[in-house]
Parts: C-alpha cells; structure tokens; sequence
C-alpha cells in the first residue's frame, strides 16, 4: 500500500478505538446511493497502481520523445540557463514540503526566503513594495489592471488602455479575468514601422481611464520610450503599469524610475530568473507598487518584525487585504501562490547577483544581435520594424511560417512563435538568450535558409501545378 | 551551566552577506556589458546601479539551506494543517517533473516535439474525470482559488448564453473558505451567506428562503469545512437546480472521498480539484499548487482553454477556435503544468486502488485521532457526527477555565515538534483546532500528537504562562504581528 | 573569480594584516626555481575557465553520446531500480558536504546513518558486526584475504583458496594487493559442467590455508552449496570468506548460517543497493565478520555510546585499529572510504524493507528464468553450466562474442560481457534484473538470434572465399 | 520559563519504526516471492525471516532528513579541518555527474557507447598531468590512501623489475599522515621515521644517517602536515636519487600549491592527489574520494590500469595488455569514476586561472587567519614560518594554566556553530589545531572565527567547567567514547 503506513493489526486496533468494524462503516454518513468503489472498477480509466519503476520508464520515454531541441522560441517563455544550485536547494524537503507560512515561528526559512524576494523584486523594479507572488504574468496583468482600478478613485473610470503590442495571450486572460467586474480594455496600436506604442493615437484619447499598460520590452521585443508614456498617462490622470521581463530590467530602467514620478504598479512573468520552460508553467506572477498603494496589493506578503526577545524575524503581514479574513471583500481571490518559483527565483537573483544578472541581459542582447546581422544575409528575410531590441524580434518571410516552424521542428528547432493570427502574414517572433552558442545561431541561420528556398520552389512548384 | 548562544539562530539577510565590488560567478557568461549597452537606445537605458546581493555561491548556498532548516515541513514533522491536506509529497514526482525533455520544453514547441508532454496531460484529463465523476476536466487553472474563478466565470457564461441575465447571487455557506465569497465578487457576483446548523450541515431553511430567480448558484465543499458530510446534498442540488441555479464544488477536502464518492454523483454542475491536497504535488512553502475545474456536460462548452484531444494517433491542443464559448485562457499557456506532471505521476503510482485507499485511510486516522482527544477530554465540535478526512476540536473550555487561547495551544504544540493545526478556522466554531492527519501518517505518529496535547493541556493548568509565551525552541520566540502590520517592513532596500 | 568571495578591498586589508604587499609575497619561502604560473600558461592542456552554462553543454552532449542503451551486462555491477528519494536525500547538503565524523557531537547524522548500515549490512550478512564501508567489493575482498590472515593464526599459512569462478577483475586486485605480503592466492576449479566450485580438487588440498573464499552467487551467477563447502574449511582449520551479492541476499541463506559455524567474514559489492551504474564508481565494498574477529576489521566503525546526559548518541569506535592512531601497525591504510554510497546504501534498504529487497530479488530471478527460457529456442544457443542462477548465466555460442557484442550495441544492446579470454571460447556472461520487461526480453532474444545468424552467414562467406 | 523538550532532538533508529507487517510500497515490483523461491536450490534458500527495517516511505524520508540536519557540514557551517580541505562542492559538479548517460552507463559497454565518458576521462588525466607536472596519470586510485598504496607499489615494482632487491625500507617524517606508514607496511616495507626540526623543516642530519641501500623511497607531503612548505625539498630529492631511492608525493596538500609549484618540478617520481580535497568532490559524511597517480617517465610503465588513450578519433582503454608491466587493477573498473566526474566538472570551471587562484586565496586566508589569531594571543606552532594552505595552533599554554585542553575548545567551538579544527594532529605539537580554512570562506567568516576563538578563552578563564562540559547547543552532549570501546555496540540487531 504506497504511502500508508498502517499495519492491518494497527487498523483492526484503530477500529476498535474508533468503535466500528470496518473502515467502510466510516463512511455511513455518506447516502448509500453516492457510494461508488473506484478500487474495483476495472474498466476504469484510471489504471491499476504501478511501481516507481515502471512509471518512471513510462515518464522516461515520454520526456524522451519530445527530446531537447535547440530554442528560438520566447514570447513571455524564455530559456536561461539556471545554476544547478538552484533547484537542489529549491526542492530540499524543508522548502519543497511546507505550506503557506501560518505559523510563523515555525516558517522562518519560507519567510525570510519571501522577504528577500521582494526586496529583490523591489529593487529589479525600482517600486517600494512586492506581494510574495502571483500565479504567472499574464494573470498577475488582469490582477495589476484590478488593483488599477481599485486604487485610482479619481479617474472613477473602469478603462484600461491597453496596446495591442502586449502579448495577445495575456490581453486575453486579462479580459477573461476583469470582464465580469466590467472593466473594458481600450486596444492601443502600435506604430506599424516601429513596433512600438503609437503616440499618436494614445494622445487622441480623450475620456478618462484608470491605467496605462506599458510593456517593456514589448512583445515583438522592442523597446519602448517609456518616459514619455509614463508622462503623458499621469498627466491624463491615469495610472501606468509597468509590465516587464526581470531579465531586461538588469539593463534596462527601472519602472519606478520611468518618467517623472515613475510607474504605479509593476507586474511580470519570473519564469526567466531560474524557472525551466516546463512547457509554460509553474512560472511565477510578480507584483510590485508604490508604498501608497500596498493595501490594494493582492496576495500575501511577508513583513519584518521582532519577537518577544525583540529578535527580528518574519511573519505574513497586513492578512486584512486578503480572502482569508476580508472574505467577499479582500483585493483579490488568490490564496496558494508560486512560493516555491519565489525560492527558486530568490535562489537564482542571489547566485548571479547584480553583476551576472547584468551579463545574462547584456549576452541575451549581443546574441541577439548577431543573430539579426546572420539573418540580414538571409535572402527574402524581412524586419518589418527598426531593430531596437532586447532578445526578440520579427521577420517576415514570404512563405507559409506553420511550414517553416514545421521544417526546423524536423531539424530539432524550435524555431520561433508565428504570430501572422494575430499581427498580419508570415510574421516569425524569434528569441535568443545567453544559451545559444556560435554554432547554433549559424545552424540556425541555414537551415532557415534552406527550408525557405525548399518552400518556395515548393510553392512555386505548386503554384506551377495548379496553373497548368 | 549550558549558555545558549542566541547568535547561531539568527540568519543575516542575503543583503547582509553582499559586496558590490565581489566577483565571484561562473553562473554567468564573460561578456562587456558596456559594450552591449551601447547597442541599446539611451532613452531605455537603467541609470542608476543596480542593487542585488553579491554573495559568493558557497555562501549563498550555507544561507538558503541553514535558512531551509528553520521550516517545518512534512519531509520533517507531523503538519496536521486542516483543509490543507498535508501528506507526503513521493520524491518520484519531483525527480520525474525534471527530466530534460519534460523541464526543457517551450511551451510554443511545435506538436511534433510535444507528443510526450500532452499524452500525459491528456491521460490527467482522463483519470481526474474519472475520479470524479464529471464529464470534461480543463487542467489550466493554476490553484484552487483560480479553479473557483474559473468555474463560477463558466456558471456566468452559461446563465448569460441561456439570455438568464437576472441571476446576481451566488449563495455561500458560512463555513465556507474565504475564496468562495472572494471568487463570486470577482465574478461579478453578489454573496448570499447561508448558516449551518448544529449539526454542521446546511441549514436547510435558511436555504429555502434565500433560492429564487435570482440564484446563479451555490458554491460548497462536501465533506465541509467542518469536517463532516453533508447528508442533504442531493436534495440542495434538487433545490437550486430546480430554481435554476448551478452546483459548484469547492475540492479541497476531496481527500476525504476520493474514489468512495463522485462529486458528479452527487449533481454538481462544476467542481476544482486542489491537486496540491488530494494528489500530493508540493505545496512548496506556499504553492504552486493547481486547481483542475471538471463539469457536467452542460458547462462543457465554457471550459477553459487550452485542453488536449487526442485523435487516436496525435495530441492536439483544443482551442477557443474548436471551443468558441469558453471563457478563456487563465494563464499565458496551460496553467502549471510542472505541478500537473507531479500529480499525473502520483496518480500512476496510486492507480484506483490507491486513490480509494486515500480516503479510506485519511479518514481512519481523524476518526481515531477524533476518538483519542475525545477519550483524552477535549471538546469535539461535532461530537455526533463522523469525521471526514478532518475534524473540529474547540478548546473555549480551556481558553475560559485557564485563559490559554487555542493560539497558545498551537504555539506551543510547535515546540513539541508538531505544526499547528489550522486555528480560528472555520469562523463559526470558537478557539477551533481544524485538525487533518491525512493518510500517510502512521498510528504511533497520532499517537505521540495526542501525548503532545495531553501534555500541553497539564502545562496550561499548572504554567499558563508558559503557554501564552511558547514557542521557546524555534528559532524566533512568538512574533509580533502587530508591529508589523503597523511599521511595515517590507523590503530590505526600502524603509516607508 | 567562481567560488573566491573576496573583493579587492578585502584583498588588500587582509594583506595588510599579514604585513605584505601581494599574495605572491606568501609564497616566497618556496624556492624561486620551483615557481609557475599555471594562470599564464595559455598553452596548457588546462583550458581557460569555463561558464556553468558553457560546461553544463559539454557534459550533456557527452552524456547523450553514450545513450542510455538497455543493459544486461552484469559481472558485478548491476542496474537495479533505484527509488527517487535515495540520491534526492543522499545529495542534501548535510550529508553530501560533511566529512568523516570526527567531532561526534556535530556529526550525529552521519553517524547514526552508519550505525544504521552496519545493522543492516550484518543483518543481510548474518554477521555479527559490519564496518562503515570499504572502497568496493574488489578491493574489499583483499581487504578481506588480509584480515583472514591476521586473524587465523593458528593456521600458520599465507595461502587463500581462491575459486576460479570468482570474478577474474576480483581476482587480480586481490593479488595486486596483497602480494607484497607474501600472501599467495591457490586456484581452485570449477566444475566444467556445473560451473560451480570443484569439490573433489579442493579436498585434494592438503597443505594449511588462511581461508577459503566462496562466492555466492559465482561469476557465472551459479549457487555454489556453501554449506558443504563451509563446513569442509572450517574442518580444515580455515576460515571462510564469503564473497556475497546483497540483493541476492534477500533470498538466499546468509553466510553467517553457512554450514554449521557460518562463514567467518563476509564482503561484497553494495553497488546494488542503490547505487547507480556509473562506468563503474564510485560503488561501494562491505564487509562484516564475528564479534571475535572485530578488531582485525579494516576500516571505519561506528558505535552507539551515551553523552553525559546519558542520552543514546554515535560515536566513531575502535579507532586504535586505524592508521591515524596505530599507523604503521593498522589493520589497513584505509581512510576515506564510500560514506556518500553508504548513505545511498541505507537510504535503498529502509527505504524497500526486507519485503521489497525479496521482491526485487524475486524479480530478478523470474526475468532471468524468462530469459534463459527464450534464449533456449535460439538456434546454436548453448548453456554450458547446470541452470542454478540467480540473475546472471553463461551462454556459447558458434560465433565471436565481440562481433556479437558489437552487433548488439548498434541496437543499443549492453548485450553481456565477453568472458572467453579467461574461461574459453565463445562465451557470453549475461545478467537480467528486475528493471527488464517482457519486450525488451524478447527484443534482446530477437535481436541475439537475427545477429547470430548473420555473423554465421557472413563467416561462412569468409570461410568460403578463402576455400575459393 | 524556558523547559527544553529534549525528546525533540532524539531521532530514533529506523528500525524502532518497523513493523514487519507493513506493506507500503511502491518502489519494489510486484512478484510473488515464494513462486519464485520454488525455481531456487532448497540448500541455497534463506532459512530465517531476513530483518531489515519495513517503514513507509514518508517516514524512512522524515527520518533521514531530520538526521541530515543534525550534521555539521560545507554547506551549512564553516569546517576548517586541516589537512581536509573542506571547501565548497558546487552542485553543478553534482547534478551533471547524475546525468542519465553518465550515471547509468554500465562499465562493461561497449566501447562505441562509451566515447562520452572516456573523453571527459582523457581530459581528466592530462589536465591533472599538467597541473602537476608528472607525466601520465592513472586515475583508478579510489581515495588518498589507495594511491599511497599504488605509488608505493610501483616503487617496489620499480626496484624489483631493476631486481634491487636489497630495499626494503621507506622513510617517513614523524609530522606524515598514518595512511604514508600504514601503506608502506602494506607494500611489505619495513617504516622509518625521520624527525622534524624546530623550524617544522626535516631534519637533514637525521634524513642522511639513515639514507642507504636499503631504501626504497621517501614519502612526502609538501607543504607538510605542518602548514609549511618544505624548502629543502630539491636538496632531499637529489639525496634520496641519489642513493637510488624514490620520491613518493602525498598529495593531501597539493590546494596550498595548485598552479603555483608542481610536484614533478620538485623532483618527485610518484605522486597522488586527493580529488576529495584539492578539486573539490564531495566528502559524503566520509567519502568517496579519488587519489589517482601521477608518475615520473621511469614509473610510467608500472601504473595500474585502466586508463584511457586516445588515437586522435577514438578513446579506447589502457589495460595490461598495452601497459604490461602494470602493478594491476586496483578496483574492478576504474575506481570511482562518479567522483572524477566532478573533478573534471570543477577543472573545466575553474580552468588554469582558477586553478592558480585556488593556492593564491587558500594561502591568503590561512596567512590572514594565523596572523589574526596570533595578533590574539593564541600561539602559533611555528610563528616564523609562512602559513601554507593550513597552520598549527597550540593551546598548550592555556590547557597548562586553565585546564582546559584542545579538545574542550574544540567542543566548546560546536556550540558557537563552527567545526573544530583537526585536532591532536599532526602529533609532534601538543594541544595542537591545525586549521585550514580553504580559499571558499569569506573574509567575514574567518573575522567571526577569531572573535569565537576568543570569546572561548574568555569562558575557559571564567568558567573552565563550562568547556570542560562543552557542547551544549548539539543534539547530543559530549560522548562517552571509552564507553563506546569498552562496551561494543555496532549492531542494533546483535548485542554481545
Ligand atoms: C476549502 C478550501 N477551498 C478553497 C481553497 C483555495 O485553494 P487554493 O489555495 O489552491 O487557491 C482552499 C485552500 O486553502 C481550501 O482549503
Ligand atoms: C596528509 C594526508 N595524507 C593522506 C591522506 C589519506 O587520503 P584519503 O583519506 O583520501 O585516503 C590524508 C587524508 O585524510 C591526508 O590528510
């Protein structure tokens, strides 16, 4: 019996105890028609129990066949290298086995962990204060647009302006979350030759809105004159949420620092510091803010503070705000978070710390770079905007992007995120982080080479068919 | 003669251990970072340092494991942690979720290279629906609170398809966790709050009163947060359905029935699982946990995506486009599917043996526990009624008679070695212990935590004192909640 | 500077202290000539310091480049199951980074952990008393023949029995050690037929011996009668040394009830409790013997003792055995030893019981039976020995074991082990655990007879074109 | 009010939570034993029930992480243990070592699935050539003292194949390890001992007196046991070549000279190097460790085998086929390749410069560390002398005056959360420390180290019992050690 460790006189004693006959009579509350026994379903879908052993085969095999390309893919996912440390200390029992930090006194290595990562998050931002975590940074944006509209009374306006160069992915869980409270999202374009948010267009926006989302990078990976948004959104009254790769931010200025008086919130995806791809999740939602605005932050948060012997130690702090105790009307819903992606990322920002943090951003940038000066040779590849990234960018191409992904799947390349759905024709989103070598950005650069030429004459072949 | 030495307790701060000006990484490539800079439009660029620990790795490592060692946690104690289902989390989950091919692949990988990955998220979609009984499992929600969103968001749509533009109420029971009321005002909803009776089941009356036409559902947990079962279940999902509105179930406490009773069976419209209880996978200091939503047929429709469909010979990815009514994405792809892979594992290991025999043993250990503190003269909750996986034991005799709260109880049970129960929870029963042994503890655990609280209880008669300071071997003595809600201290860089 | 922590400024405060102007000052007591500069020398087979990153992908690639094929070489190292949690456990910090537990008080869980593997390893053993550890079976075994003749001195004899069926690789690290001391190792035959020890050659023997060694199961994976055989050295004023496989232990008597005194010493290999394959190492030797023998055992042992509370603690025992006390006059020059593999070893023990140890022993013995089934329907398959196994056999072939080795590694076949060179022609040591399922059993059997008999065919064309 | 909970630290033995009824697993397959049993020889077959602990699985986990916790270790506490190097095992050298081509290769595969670790075994063997300046390596040596054990052979195989059989002595100096006399006995030489001199130099007059035909060889650390580097070491050399003996290098100590001085250069033939301590592979409560050989060209012949060649396509193994007259095999394969994995692993991290930096800071901090205990008023064993890698303390003076011995402040030095240096080691300087802190430990930590040292002495002038009676934060007050001898008791299933 895994995992029980009764003995069957153990039971039987038990029972006696207890004062019943069998365990089945435990259940004698329970209607007698609800009663099933899944044990005895043999024709279940759920099989029979099996050994560590042949699980672990089934799983090896499996891991096995999806294999380990080489990745250009990003578009809020990104491949980093993470220290082993990381993860042996992250999954030690004492970290990986315990809750919610309740009893304080008794989670002083889960709350100093926490405390340490808002400082980190803090500082990465540039904001005074961090929650402890939110489930990842599409679902921590709808949280940051709630909590925008919480927090900005004046406005009394219920319209987030929104650009369509956020990922479209998290403008979609955004209107999933926020719509039945009925807020809207204003779609903000983006300057078509530039990628980037279209002044212009957001300074026709006459009515009020609670916040101004800012993405930086965006998602097509270009930089954004955040100044000058930041500016202009407080000057209309609005809020500005920073949405931001941590990675960036070891070059690029921090939100608290944007503008004149800086963004009001700050939210992002931690997956880049020290979370593996894992097929998109766990990640980890981070949210930071203004010290003014921490009552409406959402989740938990960990505060410093002293015991009897005026000893400093940790405790979760102002619970007011949340489900637990303020029920229907706590700032957010969010109970379990992504503490163990907060260890793992407090783990990974104290391993590299300023200095390495600062190389992975700066190896990131010139390997991208180089990759685009490959590319530029490429016959027929397109950069459809100006070239001021960080690690991703757009080609277009003039062939079908499902079959070039599906040509450099076939050579082991994950060769990047087609957003044509979303943003036009034949568009290819690519990203390169630290891990990618020389040689792979040259085996990349050719075998896209020669999947577009094999697809053209393909086509034209086609194309020749059909005609004749 | 012993001379405690109170500084090999303290743990600096990473901030502490920092130097700007260490270099002491292999963790990092060799790159000019000003020189890349320049590359990077001025307007963009950070001006100020940035501030991180510099630590040497050896430190850093010393730091978080001496830091690991202040936890408790179930690889270390007794965690008896009610509604949170704290049993042991099989290593081989862990191991198995990292495998290269599993951690490595991007979430954007093209299909070819992710048959591995979605066979086994399919298979979870399977086995769940069949554990419980529901017609369609969507595995995105990324924890039980967002399952909850998610699943009353589906009631929403579902009402507003049908053109049923009236129903504002969601009806939540008193005992209910906090998420409930919490989700059904992010959803737009109000909260209708309902009793429970002596006996710990819905107050049925009360019930009656507060159904009608503007009912868009009910939301409960079964067995309750009390730790009991609610007997009259079919004939309150006869009550709102008849009315109209739609069953929701809360599976925290799924622990409890786990293969001896289907939460379809008993008409629910839409339940989450709470995979971080019931199926194991980690709750890692506080998550991530994750919280798979299962319907009826009727809500079918509305699921979540993204889910995966299997057409006999390729995993595919199932879309708003083939599913147009859902309610939408939860999260950037499908939820946490590192934690899903660790309860599709668990779930192999188990199989349906041993998922009946969760239940079966979870609820033998708080039956026997129940019986233990009985006979050892604490105060049941619920004295007539069967635990569930988890029982209520109120300790308002002793915080009258001795003035020891049931936090000094619990304060001081952490110096025995054991984790508090969950305390003050649920609301409506005074000085509550919820109490939830789970499955994997053995009898001579449960026995020892019933000395345990034996002791405590001769102590709060005879050193009551002793009991409002406990704890004294942890690494901090009781804590000052107050302080630090009132000076927030929240950031190491930063000081209001 | 990885794994240096100290900053400049630190740098040259500490060197201040010390009243120099460089580190290189620190070195002057050295003689001039004697200096290099490793750091310089950029010719040096030693390359320049390398990323994690940069590191993490060599050895990956390396590691992808010997696959993980399907094994079923044995011959002393055995693939077994090994459980999750052992090495995640194992790898913790505390164990993994501590050293010898010289200060008992700060080493409590070390030393309970090999108080707990001494139990254990003697209870398998049917010994009174085991050791922490020595390096591996092979050097174990010499470890052994020492002990056999310290401690039977009234046997006045330096010569040990050593049966040919004990691994041939044993057998010369056997010699390689002891020979300086005048000890010489008698071979003894086996029985051509049976495969097991030759009982009519060693009662030939008439001259005194130290001891006799017998090993269960044999190289060939045969079950000697150890009882007939222990019984018969005693009777010779010998001692017996038991050279055991653990996991076979689960199932078969142990040395300690061999005959009617028991065996006198018992080593072995613990590589298979737990410790995974590793080309080899790092594994682990055992050895264990009677109470009256302890203080000729090499090597480390734990005892259980009081603290001045007196509450049960574990201290390091004996240690007037040991070179750092008895120096030239120790029972062996030992030091280090496996600790981390000991862990490991206890870690599979408690973790399996003795019902899943019988299992996994049980496993072992069905698959092999299933196997040597199969492989009797293979055309010219011989089995020259008697089929008494546990986990491994001897089949001959008419064909050359290393083309069919070879054959079998192009489908990724661990195919057996050649022992031709030291016992005869065509002969293949092959090994089934529990790890094997039905189709890779009939794989590896379709496999063997599609190879056979094409080596057959192409001999035959070699054969016949030299007849041409 | 404080009342300590002592059974809280008590771990029970694992075989105190067995039940032999438990059946909870599902780690073993499921086979019906006795089944099987029927295929196996009656007189081979287990007679007895075999005992061995039958816990579950969470409870086997808890136990052993809770007594993981109750070590002293790198990774959570500074262990400046001389003559151990005991510095940081970055977990990278782990983790990689456990890939699955690596860790589950079976030793007997055939070559062409072997081309992976063969390669990373080459690199090994020349880097650790170049670091050390000798011309081929062995790596098979599976700890220091088994290489001792080679080295030595190889010398005796050395004169014998020369047949100068006449030698049957090996020199040691009085201040050499155990392992140096116990493997010289084991070679079947008769040992020497040389003294030291006041300057921790050996003693040439002695050295010459006893230099003659029959001498084998020398066995030498340098820098010695004593923290300082041997200057006379050419001198020695050239006397015993001279004589026609043989330099045996102990390799114990090669961190305080890595990249700076090469064994080879000083005119050693043989050498080991403890992979365990100068690169860095984990300790493991004990071992494993590697000590593979390095030899001078005359030597190269007699190496054991195997090692790994490389024709500039393929590795292939060096067996005594090619290497004839090789001493032979000193383990069934080739020695722990597991841990020269993660030396490899730390060589390609550091590389050459890292390797230099690894004597310039280990030397800094131990020079650091003597001169601020010195400036402290401990006393230095051999204050004129530069500090190697290590250095030795005595507290002769304050075990004369306060009674308290070494070995009470190295208790005492637990409870402050260091570990104690070696002590009563090497044996010529009484009451002696030998501390070396390696270059991992920041400059803060060994600041902290000092102010312990000296809080300590305060306490032995004060309170001298306090020491005596030391430690009293550890999970077990002093040991009775005569007891523990006296009254065996190694066997929880055997008491005499
Ligand atoms: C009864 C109940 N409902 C809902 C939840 C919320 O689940 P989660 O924490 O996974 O969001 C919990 C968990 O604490 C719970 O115990
Ligand atoms: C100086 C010296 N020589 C030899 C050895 C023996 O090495 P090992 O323990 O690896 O066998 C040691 C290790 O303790 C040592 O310190």
């Amino acid at each position: 019996m895994p995992y029980i460790p009764h003995t069957p006189d153990e039971v039987t004693e038990m029972l006696g105890t207890i004062g019943v006959d069998s365990i089945d009579e435990l259940f004698d509350e329970i209607p007698q028609e609800l009663h099933t026994h899944l044990a005895d379903d043999s024709t279940s879908a759920i099989p029979a129990g099996q050994s560590e052993m042949a699980v672990q085969r089934l799983l090896t095999e499996r891991a096995m066949l999806d294999g380990t390309p080489v990745c250009f893919a990003g578009g809020g996912a990104y491949e980093h290298h993470i220290p082993a440390a990381v993860w042996e200390i992250a999954t030690r029992g004492e970290f990986y086995s315990a809750y919610t930090p309740y009893q304080a006194e008794a989670s002083q290595g889960t709350l100093q962990v926490v405390y340490e990562f808002q400082s980190m998050i803090a500082s990465l931002t540039g904001m005074d204060v961090s929650n402890a975590s939110l489930y990842d940074g599409a679902s921590g944006l709808a949280e940051a647009v709630l909590m925008s509209v919480r927090a900005n009374r004046k406005a009394k306006s219920k319209r987030i302006l929104m650009p369509r160069n956020v990922s479209p992915v998290y403008r979609q869980v955004v209107e999933t979350i926020v719509k039945n409270q009925g807020i809207t999202l204003e779609l903000i374009d983006f300057e078509s030759t530039k990628g980037t948010i279209d002044l212009d267009q957001l300074k026709r926006q006459s009515e009020p809105f609670a916040a101004l989302i800012i993405p930086q990078p965006n998602y097509f990976g270009h930089l954004e004159n955040v100044h000058q948004l930041t500016d202009w959104a407080h000057e209309q009254g609005g809020l500005v949420i920073a949405q931001v790769n941590p990675i960036a931010l070891a070059l690029l200025e921090a939100p608290g620092n944007w503008g004149k008086n800086g963004a009001d919130i700050t939210v992002g995806e931690g997956q880049p510091l020290g979370i593996p791809l894992s097929s998109g999740g766990a990640y980890i939602g981070f949210i930071a803010c203004k010290q003014k605005l921490v009552r409406q932050l959402p989740g938990r948060i960990v505060g410093r503070t002293i015991d009897l012997d005026g000893k400093a130690g940790f405790t979760l702090t102002l619970q007011a705000r949340e489900q637990h105790i303020r029920r229907s009307k706590a700032t957010s819903n969010i109970c379990t978070n992504q503490g163990l992606m907060a260890t793992a990322a407090t783990l990974y920002l104290s391993f590299l710390g300023a200095d390495g943090l600062q190389k992975v951003a700066a190896a990131c940038v010139a390997n991208t770079q180089t990759l685009i000066s490959k590319l530029e040779s490429v016959p027929s590849v397109e950069f459809p905007f100006v070239k001021n990234v960080f690690h991703e960018f757009v080609i277009s191409l003039d062939v079908n992007i499902d079959k070039v992904l599906e040509a450099l799947a076939e050579e082991d390349i994950v060769g990047g995120i087609n957003i044509s759905p979303d943003f036009g024709e034949n568009l290819l989103l690519i990203c390169v982080t630290e891990t990618k070598t020389e040689d792979e950005l040259d085996f990349f650069t050719e075998t896209l080479a020669r999947a577009l030429s094999r697809l053209r004459s393909s086509e034209e072949t086609n194309n020749g068919e059909i005609q004749s | 003669m012993s001379k405690r030495i109170i500084e090999q307790n303290a743990e600096h701060l990473i901030f502490e251990l920092s130097d700007k000006n260490r270099r002491s990484s292999s963790l990092a490539p060799d790159v000019d970072i000003s020189a890349v800079c320049e590359n990077l439009p001025e307007f963009a660029l950070r001006k100020d340092n940035l501030e991180l620990p510099q630590v040497a790795e050896l430190q850093v490592v010393r730091h978080y494991t001496r830091l690991s060692q202040k936890n408790f946690s179930i690889d270390t104690h007794f965690y008896p942690l009610g509604s949170c289902t704290m049993k042991y989390n099989p290593r081989a989950c862990n191991t198995l979720a990292q495998l290269p091919g599993l951690s490595g692949r991007h979430p954007m990988a093209h299909a070819s290279m992710s048959q591995g990955v979605m066979a086994c998220l399919f298979d979870l979609q399977n086995m769940l629906m069949e554990a419980t009984g529901m017609k369609q499992v969507s595995l995105t929600p990324m924890a039980g609170a967002q399952g909850e969103f998610a699943g009353v968001a589906m009631i929403r749509a579902y009402h507003e398809h049908n053109n049923d533009t009236q129903r504002s109420e969601i009806i939540v029971p008193d005992a209910a966790h906090g998420t409930n009321p919490a989700t059904a005002v992010m959803c737009g909803y109000k909260v209708k709050e309902i009793p429970t009776n002596e006996q710990g089941d819905i107050d049925i009356e009360a019930l009656e009163k507060i159904i009608g036409p503007q009912t868009a559902g009910i939301m409960l947990t079964n067995p309750s947060t009390l730790g009991v079962f609610e007997r009259k279940i079919k004939l309150i999902a006869d009550m709102i359905h008849k009315a109209g509105g739609l069953l929701y179930y809360d599976g925290a406490n799924l622990n409890a029935i786990l293969g001896k009773v289907k939460p379809g069976d008993m008409g629910f419209d839409v339940i989450h699982m709470n995979l971080h209880k019931t199926f194991s996978t980690p709750h890692g200091g506080g998550g991530p946990g994750a919280g798979p939503l299962g319907v009826s047929e009727r809500l079918q429709p509305f699921l979540p995506v993204p889910m995966v469909a299997y057409d006999g010979q390729t995993y595919r990815w199932v879309t708003e486009k083939e599913q147009p009514l859902s309610i939408g994405h939860l999260s950037a792809w499908m939820g946490n599917i590192s934690i899903l892979l660790r309860a599709y594992i668990y779930a192999l290991l188990l199989g349906r043996e041993g998922m009946e025999r969760v239940a079966d043993y979870a609820t033998l250990n708080a039956n026997y526990l129940l019986k233990r503190l009985a006979d050892a003269g604490f105060e049941i909750a619920f004295p007539e009624r069967r635990a569930s996986h988890e029982f209520i034991l109120t300790l308002r005799k002793e915080a009258k008679q001795l003035g020891t709260n049931a936090m000094d109880f619990a304060k001081r049970l952490l110096d025995y070695g054991y984790h508090a129960p969950t305390t003050y929870f649920p609301l409506l029963v005074p000085e509550c212990f919820l109490i939830e042994p789970t499955e994997t503890e053995s009898r001579d655990d449960l026995d020892a935590f019933v000395e345990a609280m034996i002791k405590i209880r001769d102590e709060a008669e005879q050193l009551p004192d002793l009991l409002k300071n406990a704890p004294f071997e942890l690494p901090v003595k009781r804590l000052d909640d107050v302080k630090a809600a009132r000076e927030l201290d929240l950031n190491y860089y930063y000081q209001d």
